[in-house]
């Protein structure tokens, strides 16, 4: 009979999530699972609705990265509908993506994921929260967190309606064209955000690189794993949220292959498991061999380090020289260390405030033109963007009115769930000795996931998983 | 299914299907007992809300009968009734609720027959239909 | 005298409700300056069994939000009502069933059929469905088993107040925990969100005249509408006659018709029916074929009327019947 | 909805055997007796009857009942009696509902067992549906007992003067600047060949001088609301940009005025000004500017009237005013016009000289025609032989099947008149029937026929009739009563017209919101015992407008119209409004304005300030429409609520 640990609900991630450990006799782990009892069935109820409104239906898939997929909805319109948005209108769904890439990130460095290392890995759980947070590096930088965030929150709402859902994405463009007074405004925060990133990084440099026992940890073999990456670059194979190619990257850091969201089915599939809920996405042409790592294991790692070791660094001066500094402190590309997913994370905010500064200072992104007028329905339409949780993929089938017949959706987390259930396995067999279990040991498995900054609520279906005993 | 028997609201306006209603009765004419009468003042006023309701009361079909074209006493309310009428048919059908057992039909005061008729056959077609099952799927 | 405790939770959530909490921005600290926040799993590490040892009614307060699909999700909302003096349903999920809803048009085991067997990226030649008791190796397996139908919060418990919205205005957010932190005694079942329909504070009401006729919808994709004007003017569908206000008209400053999220005002008893006899009613046509030839124009009446409420909705799902 | 408050009393109607042995009362009432709210059931064999009534009082009081639920006859038959039980008892009429299981169940279900069972579910709908029941208040406004009359011809001015005798006070509105319709322009009427003007004159007279008649002319009705009792009229007062107050009608500005028009007031056969009085002796005698010819009002520089004017009258200013009018009832006097023959080539009518209308050719008999009343061609001579053809445009398939009726009288009519002035003229009337109906036509026509140098030529079919020119005479062709195709010639032919619709008859039958006959004449309500009332209460029909008629009937009409009025409208008499109406709720109204255009009578219209809709209580008439329309719910429809009307659903449905 074993004996069965869990965490219930495991917390301060985007989702419901329950983690079993079960121990032997000697009170070492024998099985970890990871459920999530979640299914929403979008794949199902998007069916008989207009293809017109499947942005503003799919992004209520979540509520924490609705503009990725109002995004790559709104893309798949674009293919469905075969018109091309104007220049303008690319641009301001660049802005709109990049601010909430920025908003969200941030999110989870200061809520979610980061306060276990700037609050510390000792402090009561209690603490282990935004305001543990707040009591240790000061009200003012919470308020300052607060402000920025409500800024980029209005950002959106300038551009899209609301600060959380936007409504703007149509086939073909945009509803709404920015002003030159909305520029200016736009050019103002952007310079605010700019500086707030740079802040956040000196913050992680305290909390990360000048502490010894959590670099140590980062750097630590507990939370690493070799595997295949994948993420969005553009044609000089830097890092895109917006738009590009899918890139895939070995374990050695080498290109092994690159391909446009169309041929998605050439090269990844997903599995079903008898007790799991969970989809678990593998590399098609490499194989599934089950849950371990490795060339030989089509397993891959989408998000922001996986973004960052698929491509050939950052498109914008500040965020690029942040990257080199990141690999050359953790020994060059491809870095498997998955609590360098929180230095990633930072860097992408960077790259992100500096990619909308850029867009602001753009005169075509207030050209009135925000719309092209489709006359034609293909019946299928593919999108894709890069989620902050990873890729992101919506595929359309419709009849020849543009009502949904058949929908697919390819979602951030799904990509890493593989990953995120190793890592929680690799840590409970290295922290959990002879049937220790205190609450803080346990908190030490759940940093294992947080490092991805799981999207549970879009991965919509319950993973529930065995690893077999090595 | 023979046993079954079809449950119908009829909506009939106060001028002209009341009336007939009315006039069927002291001609002592004999029509199915599955007919529930409610009143309004004008087909004008059938709510699509009262239809959905009543299908949710466990009703199998619904009767809305209005004066004829041009006859209505508040001038144009029978063509509000119609407009209404197309719709909601539609849109039930995407409930799954059948078109069959939402209709509409001008009756005069004086078609008596007529109203016999319609009654009748929507009786024969509900039992061909059989019950609506709304709370099949209830856990 | 102790401090008020106030817990948050979802259900079948997208977050949207939690970020709409965090929008409240400043007023965070506010809230936190005279109530504790217990139990919050975005944000805090409280687990189940913490809130399952506290007392009953020891919560002054809890905010849940999400429809309710999966045993957890009934299990955890019985769990709450019983601790919370007030339970208040967060959002449109909570409050009507929300767009999760648009399930009910299909059948448990054709959501469960598509996501697992059919969809073009699946490898699954046995047809393996998950399971909610299953068994590997030598321990056992348990899945929060997922219902028939997605239901809004006051299906499962007693629900003392509601804020519409998806997501939420924060200030109705604000305004509600506020109202409980201060004791304020409000009718059961009230809506924080404004009385009249959204018309009352659109920017756009002026610009619909008095005899707006439709002879054709228009859909999104064809064309490029006026953006001061009136949608049902310009023959769009936009529910906002029919909807509560309180929203701040967050889509139609965005240039896009109102969708429904704050759901039905107080005396409607059905939102997607109301909002028909209303589109009907103003179709400029009295011949039985043309009717219908506009009636045809308007595709997905049911996901377009009821997108935030059928669960809700006098129907609730597409019916069962013999001959189908 | 269980309510402490709410105590309702249940009575079954036996209705003798009727409902009795149709099924089994007493089960039901052991059925209701359950029911939520319900303190008493009595089954009673004739609820009807004196003693029934008296019953349900007594128990009303003696049980402090608040609803009271009737199962008997149809609410048709007896809702009306039975509000007035609940009334003497104090309570509000409204909290009744009647289950109609005598119509809709007893007399149509033959299996007792299922009337039963329906007379149950009827039962408990009306139990559930009268808890939500509301007391209404029957409000009562005065009704006016103003008059509106359009149109003041013959038949409009005699309407005005038998109701202005009785103090009424009577709105005269007239499209023209001048009243005494078409009958001002005749110089003699048939049969007693009476000057026109000796027997108008005074009528038109009295009309101008009568305290009680306000006549509104050179005016339009733009709509009318409401119903018997109370009509709210709007009326357009064209601007006639001269003073009528001061004007005197010296027609010096006419002297001055440079621009020439046709005149319309001589069937365009000479010219007038501008600035014009219509003809000598039009009544009111005051000019009126024609604004779409006068250069001044057409931006040019003139002010030649204004400079000639000795009274200063001239008012280029002037614009178009609304007066509102609120009258309880109306009479509708519009007229007629008539027949174009331009329609029928065969008369060549307007392209061979010296062809007449009928109505040109009185005007060429008038005294203040262009010819001051002498008979002659356009040459200046006087015609010698003259020709009359009839029937033109009546009893054809091609044009109006109807027989105009007057057409062979005034044809008559002329025939004499032409004799008196040239009686060694040759007259020809071409008929195919004559229709002399009435006392005196027969001898009229004897009299003439009498006269030498007269001839009558029946044609076979009128439609054969055909106009040439040749040389300076028009040859009539026709085809004689055998069928022989014959001619003869003419200096000059007067076509006798058929008397048609008045051009504006659709309008102003839109405006009024009554119907029409197939020719675009008014519909009176019965053929035959209402003849000038309409399907519309209040609204009455007379003259013309109503059918081609002599003057004789126009007036009976007009005064016909008049009487009804008087016997019915009496002042100070109160009407009480329809309770059953519409209410916004102005909480939950958001002004999207859905109802407005749907309403029936107009009786939504949306308060600028307040941004929300109200409804006029004494327009709205209850149907509803605006209720089910309502997109956010915020309109009640009294006593057929929405909450009314679902627990009726509810309580029909249950098991």
């Amino acid at each position: 009979m074993h004996k069965r640990i869990t965490i219930d609900p495991i917390t301060r991630l985007e989702g419901h999530g329950k983690i079993n450990i079960f121990l032997d006799d000697n009170g070492e782990v024998y099985r970890t699972y990871l459920s999530v009892p979640e299914f929403k069935a979008f794949e199902k109820f998007c069916e008989g609705r207009l293809a017109e409104e499947m942005p503003a239906i799919t992004q209520k898939i979540c509520g924490v990265c609705p503009t990725a997929h109002h995004t790559a909805s709104s893309k798949a319109l674009d293919d469905l509908f075969s018109v091309e948005p104007p220049g303008a209108a690319k641009k301001v769904r660049e802005l709109m993506y990049n601010a909430f890439m920025f908003e969200d990130h941030l999110l989870h460095f200061y809520f979610l994921g980061g306060p276990d290392f700037i609050v510390g890995l000792d402090a009561p759980k209690e603490k282990r929260n935004v305001f543990g947070v707040k009591d240790t590096v000061g009200v003012e930088v919470v308020k300052k967190v607060i402000d920025i965030r409500k800024k980029a929150r209005g950002l959106n709402a300038m551009i899209s309606g609301s600060p959380l859902y936007p409504v703007c994405g149509l086939p073909g463009g945009v509803s709404r064209a920015l002003t030159e007074e909305d520029r200016i405004h736009i050019k103002d925060l952007t310079k605010d955000f700019i500086t707030f990133a740079e802040f956040t990084l000196k913050i992680f440099d305290d909390v990360f690189l000048k502490n010894k026992e959590n670099f140590d940890l980062m750097v630590s073999d507990i939370y690493y794993h070799r595997t295949y990456y994948l993420g969005l670059v553009d044609e000089n194979n830097k890092v895109n949220f917006y738009d590009g190619q899918i890139r895939v990257v070995g374990p050695d850091g080498k290109e092994v292959m690159k391909f446009g969201s169309k041929d998605y089915l050439q090269y990844l599939q997903e599995r079903v498991e008898p007790w799991s809920y969970m989809k678990t996405l593998y590399l098609k042409n490499i194989g599934w061999k089950g849950f371990v790592d490795g060339k030989e294991s089509g397993i891959y790692r989408v998000g922001p380090l996986a973004r960052l070791n698929a491509s050939e660094g950052m498109a914008t001066p500040l965020a690029h020289a942040e990257h080199e500094r990141m690999f050359s402190t953790l020994g060059g590309k491809p870095v498997h260390n998955t609590l360098a997913y929180h230095w990633a994370r930072l860097i992408e905010v960077l790259y992100a405030a500096e990619r909308m500064d850029e867009l602001a200072s753009d005169p075509e992104l207030t050209n009135p033109q925000v719309r092209n007028i489709p006359d034609d329905i293909r019946k299928e339409g593919i999108g894709v963007c890069e989620a902050p949780r990873g890729t992101l993929l919506h595929h359309y089938v419709t009849d020849k009115k543009g009502v949904l017949k058949k929908v697919n959706l390819l979602v951030a987390t799904q990509n890493n769930a593989a990953g995120i259930s190793m890592s929680i396995e690799k840590a409970a067999r290295a922290i959990i000795k002879n049937g220790n279990v205190s609450e803080g040991v346990l908190n030490m498995i759940e940093i294992a996931f947080r490092a991805y900054d799981p999207c549970l609520a879009c991965a919509t279906h319950i993973l529930s998983r065995n690893i077999a005993c090595s | 299914m023979n046993s079954f028997e079809p449950k119908i609201i009829a909506f009939l306006c106060n001028w002209c299907s009341y009336e007939c209603a009315d006039s069927v009765g002291r001609a002592q004419k004999e029509y199915p007992s599955n007919l529930r009468v409610v009143r309004v003042m004008c087909s004008g006023r059938v709510d699509p809300q009262f239809v959905i309701k009543a299908f949710k009361e466990d009703a199998e079909g619904i009767m809305i009968l209005g004066c004829h074209a041009g006859e209505c006493h508040y001038k144009e309310g029978n063509y509000q009734a119609l407009r209404r009428y197309i719709l909601l048919k539609k849109m039930l059908a995407q409930f799954g609720i059948e078109g069959g057992r939402l209709r509409l039909h001008w009756v005069s005061a004086s078609e008596g027959d007529k109203f016999v008729t319609i009654v009748s056959e929507m009786v024969r077609d509900l039992k061909k239909l059989g019950p609506l099952l709304l709370r099949d799927m209830e856990r | 005298m102790e401090r008020p405790k106030i817990a948050l939770y979802w259900c079948s959530s997208c977050g949207g409700c939690e970020e709409s909490v965090l929008d409240l921005s400043e007023n965070i600290l506010k809230i936190t300056e005279s109530a504790d926040i217990v139990f919050w799993p975005v944000a805090l590490d409280t687990k189940y069994e913490e809130v399952n040892r506290m007392k009953d009614g020891e919560i002054a307060a809890c905010l849940i939000n999400g429809s309710i699909r999966m045993d957890e999700h009934e299990y955890m909302a019985q769990l709450l009502r019983k601790k919370s003096r007030i339970v208040i349903a967060h959002g449109s999920c909570a409050y009507i069933g929300g767009i999760y809803g648009l399930a009910n048009f299909y059948k448990r085991e054709e959501c469960l059929n598509r996501a697992y067997k059919e969809v073009p990226s699946v490898k699954n030649p046995e047809g393996i469905l998950p399971q909610a008791q299953s068994r590997d190796g030598e321990v056992e397996i348990e899945l929060s088993g997922f219902h028939d139908l997605v239901k809004p919060l006051n299906h499962v418990i007693e629900v003392d107040y509601y804020i519409p919205g998806c997501p939420p205005n924060p200030e109705n957010v604000f305004e509600a925990i506020m109202s409980v932190l201060q004791n304020r005694t409000l009718p059961k079942g009230n809506v924080f969100a404004d009385q009249k329909a959204l018309c009352a504070t659109c920017s756009r009401r002026d610009t619909k005249p008095e005899k707006a006729v439709i002879k054709e919808i228009k859909r999104l994709h064809e064309w490029q509408w006026d953006p001061e004007k009136c949608f049902l003017a310009q023959d769009m569908i936009c529910l906002g006659p029919a909807t509560r206000g309180g929203c701040g008209e967050r889509c139609i400053k965005a240039n896009m018709p109102c969708r429904g999220c704050y759901g039905p005002t107080e005396n409607i008893i059905d939102q997607g029916g109301k909002f028909l006899s209303a589109l009907a009613s103003i179709i400029d046509s009295k011949d039985k074929r043309e009717i219908e030839k506009i009636a045809d124009s308007i595709l997905d009446m049911g996901g377009l009327f009821y997108r935030y409420c059928l669960p809700s909705s006098l129907l609730e799902k597409k019916v069962k019947s013999l001959s189908s | 909805m269980k309510d402490e408050k709410i105590r309702i009393g249940v009575y079954i109607c036996e209705c003798g055997p009727n409902i009795k042995e149709a099924m089994d009362v007493n089960e039901i009432a052991e059925f209701i007796r359950g029911f939520e709210n319900v303190v008493l059931t009595k089954p009673f064999h004739l609820l009807c009857s004196e003693e029934g009534k008296t019953l349900i009082e007594k128990d009303i009081k003696e049980y402090q009942l608040t609803n009271i639920v009737l199962a008997a006859c149809s609410p048709k038959e007896h809702e009306i009696t039975f509000r007035k039980v609940l009334r003497n008892a104090g309570l509000n009429p409204f909290l009744l509902q009647i289950a109609n299981i005598r119509e809709q169940c007893a007399w149509v279900i033959k299996d007792k067992a299922l009337a039963t069972q329906k007379a149950k579910a009827m039962i408990a709908a009306a139990v559930k549906r009268v808890a939500y029941h509301e007391p209404l208040e029957t409000k009562e406004i005065q009704c006016h007992s103003d008059v509106l009359v359009v149109g003041a011809g013959v038949a409009g001015i005699s309407a005005a003067l038998t109701l202005a005798q009785k103090n009424r006070k009577v709105y005269l509105v007239e499209k023209l600047p001048c009243i005494g319709g078409k009958v001002a322009r005749y110089e003699k009427v048939f049969p007693s060949l009476e000057c026109a003007s000796c027997v108008l004159d005074p009528l038109l007279d009295e009309v101008l001088h009568n305290e009680h008649i306000e006549l509104i002319a050179f005016s339009e009705i733009e709509e009318v609301l409401g119903f018997y009792g109370n009509f709210i009229v709007k009326v357009r007062k064209k601007a006639r940009f001269v003073d009528s107050t001061t004007c005197i009608g010296c027609g010096a500005c006419s002297e001055a005025c440079p621009v020439k028009i046709k005149n319309e007031y001589n069937e365009g056969l000479d010219n007038r000004k501008a600035i014009y009085i219509p003809y000598p002796g039009a009544l009111p005698h005051v000019a009126v500017i024609d604004g779409k010819h006068c250069l001044h009002l057409q931006g040019k520089e003139c002010n030649a009237c204004q400079d000639a004017c000795p009274f200063g009258s001239i008012r280029y200013e002037d614009t178009d005013q609304i007066q509102e009018l609120e009258v309880g009832a109306i009479v509708l006097a519009t007229g007629f016009d008539i027949f174009d023959p331009k329609k029928v080539s065969r008369y060549g009518y307007g392209k061979i000289k010296n062809v007449y209308t009928s109505l040109e050719f009185e005007r060429l008999l008038n005294s203040t025609g262009p010819t001051e009343g002498k008979i002659l061609l356009k040459n200046g001579q006087p015609p010698k032989r003259i020709g009359l053809i009839h029937c033109v445009g009546s009893r054809t398939k091609k044009y109006h099947e109807y027989c105009s009726g007057i057409c062979c009288m005034y044809s008559l009519k002329f025939s004499h008149l032409i004799k008196e002035q040239l009686p060694d003229s040759s007259i020809t009337e071409f008929y195919s029937d004559f229709c002399l109906p009435g006392r005196e036509s027969q001898s009229f026509f004897k009299k003439l026929a009498d006269k030498k140098g007269v001839n009558f030529i029946q044609v076979k079919n009128i439609d054969s009739v055909e106009l040439k020119k040749k040389d300076n005479t028009i040859l009539v062709k026709y085809r004689d009563i055998n069928g022989k195709i014959k001619g003869r010639s003419f200096d000059l032919v007067i076509l006798s017209v058929a008397l048609e619709a008045a051009r504006n008859a659709r309008e102003l039958a839109e405006i009024f919101d009554i119907s029409q006959d197939k020719d675009g004449f008014f519909l009176e309500e019965h053929t035959n015992i209402a003849p000038v009332s309409t399907s519309v209460g209040g609204i009455f029909i007379a003259g013309c407008a109503h059918g081609p008629k002599d003057i004789q009937g126009a007036v009976a009409e007009g005064q016909a119209a008049a009487g009804r009025i008087l016997s019915k409208l009496i002042p100070g008499e109160k009407l009480s409004l329809e309770p059953i109406t519409a209410e916004v709720d102005e909480d939950l109204c958001s002004g999207c304005k859905t109802c407005i255009s749907l309403c029936p009578y107009k009786a939504l219209t949306y308060d600028q300030k307040k941004k929300t809709v109200s409804v006029n209580e004494v327009l709205c008439r209850g149907c509803g429409i605006c209720v089910a329309t309502c997109p956010g719910a915020a309109i009640k429809a009294r006593h057929f609520t929405d909450k009314q009307i679902v627990a009726e659903i509810k309580g029909l449905l249950q098991r």
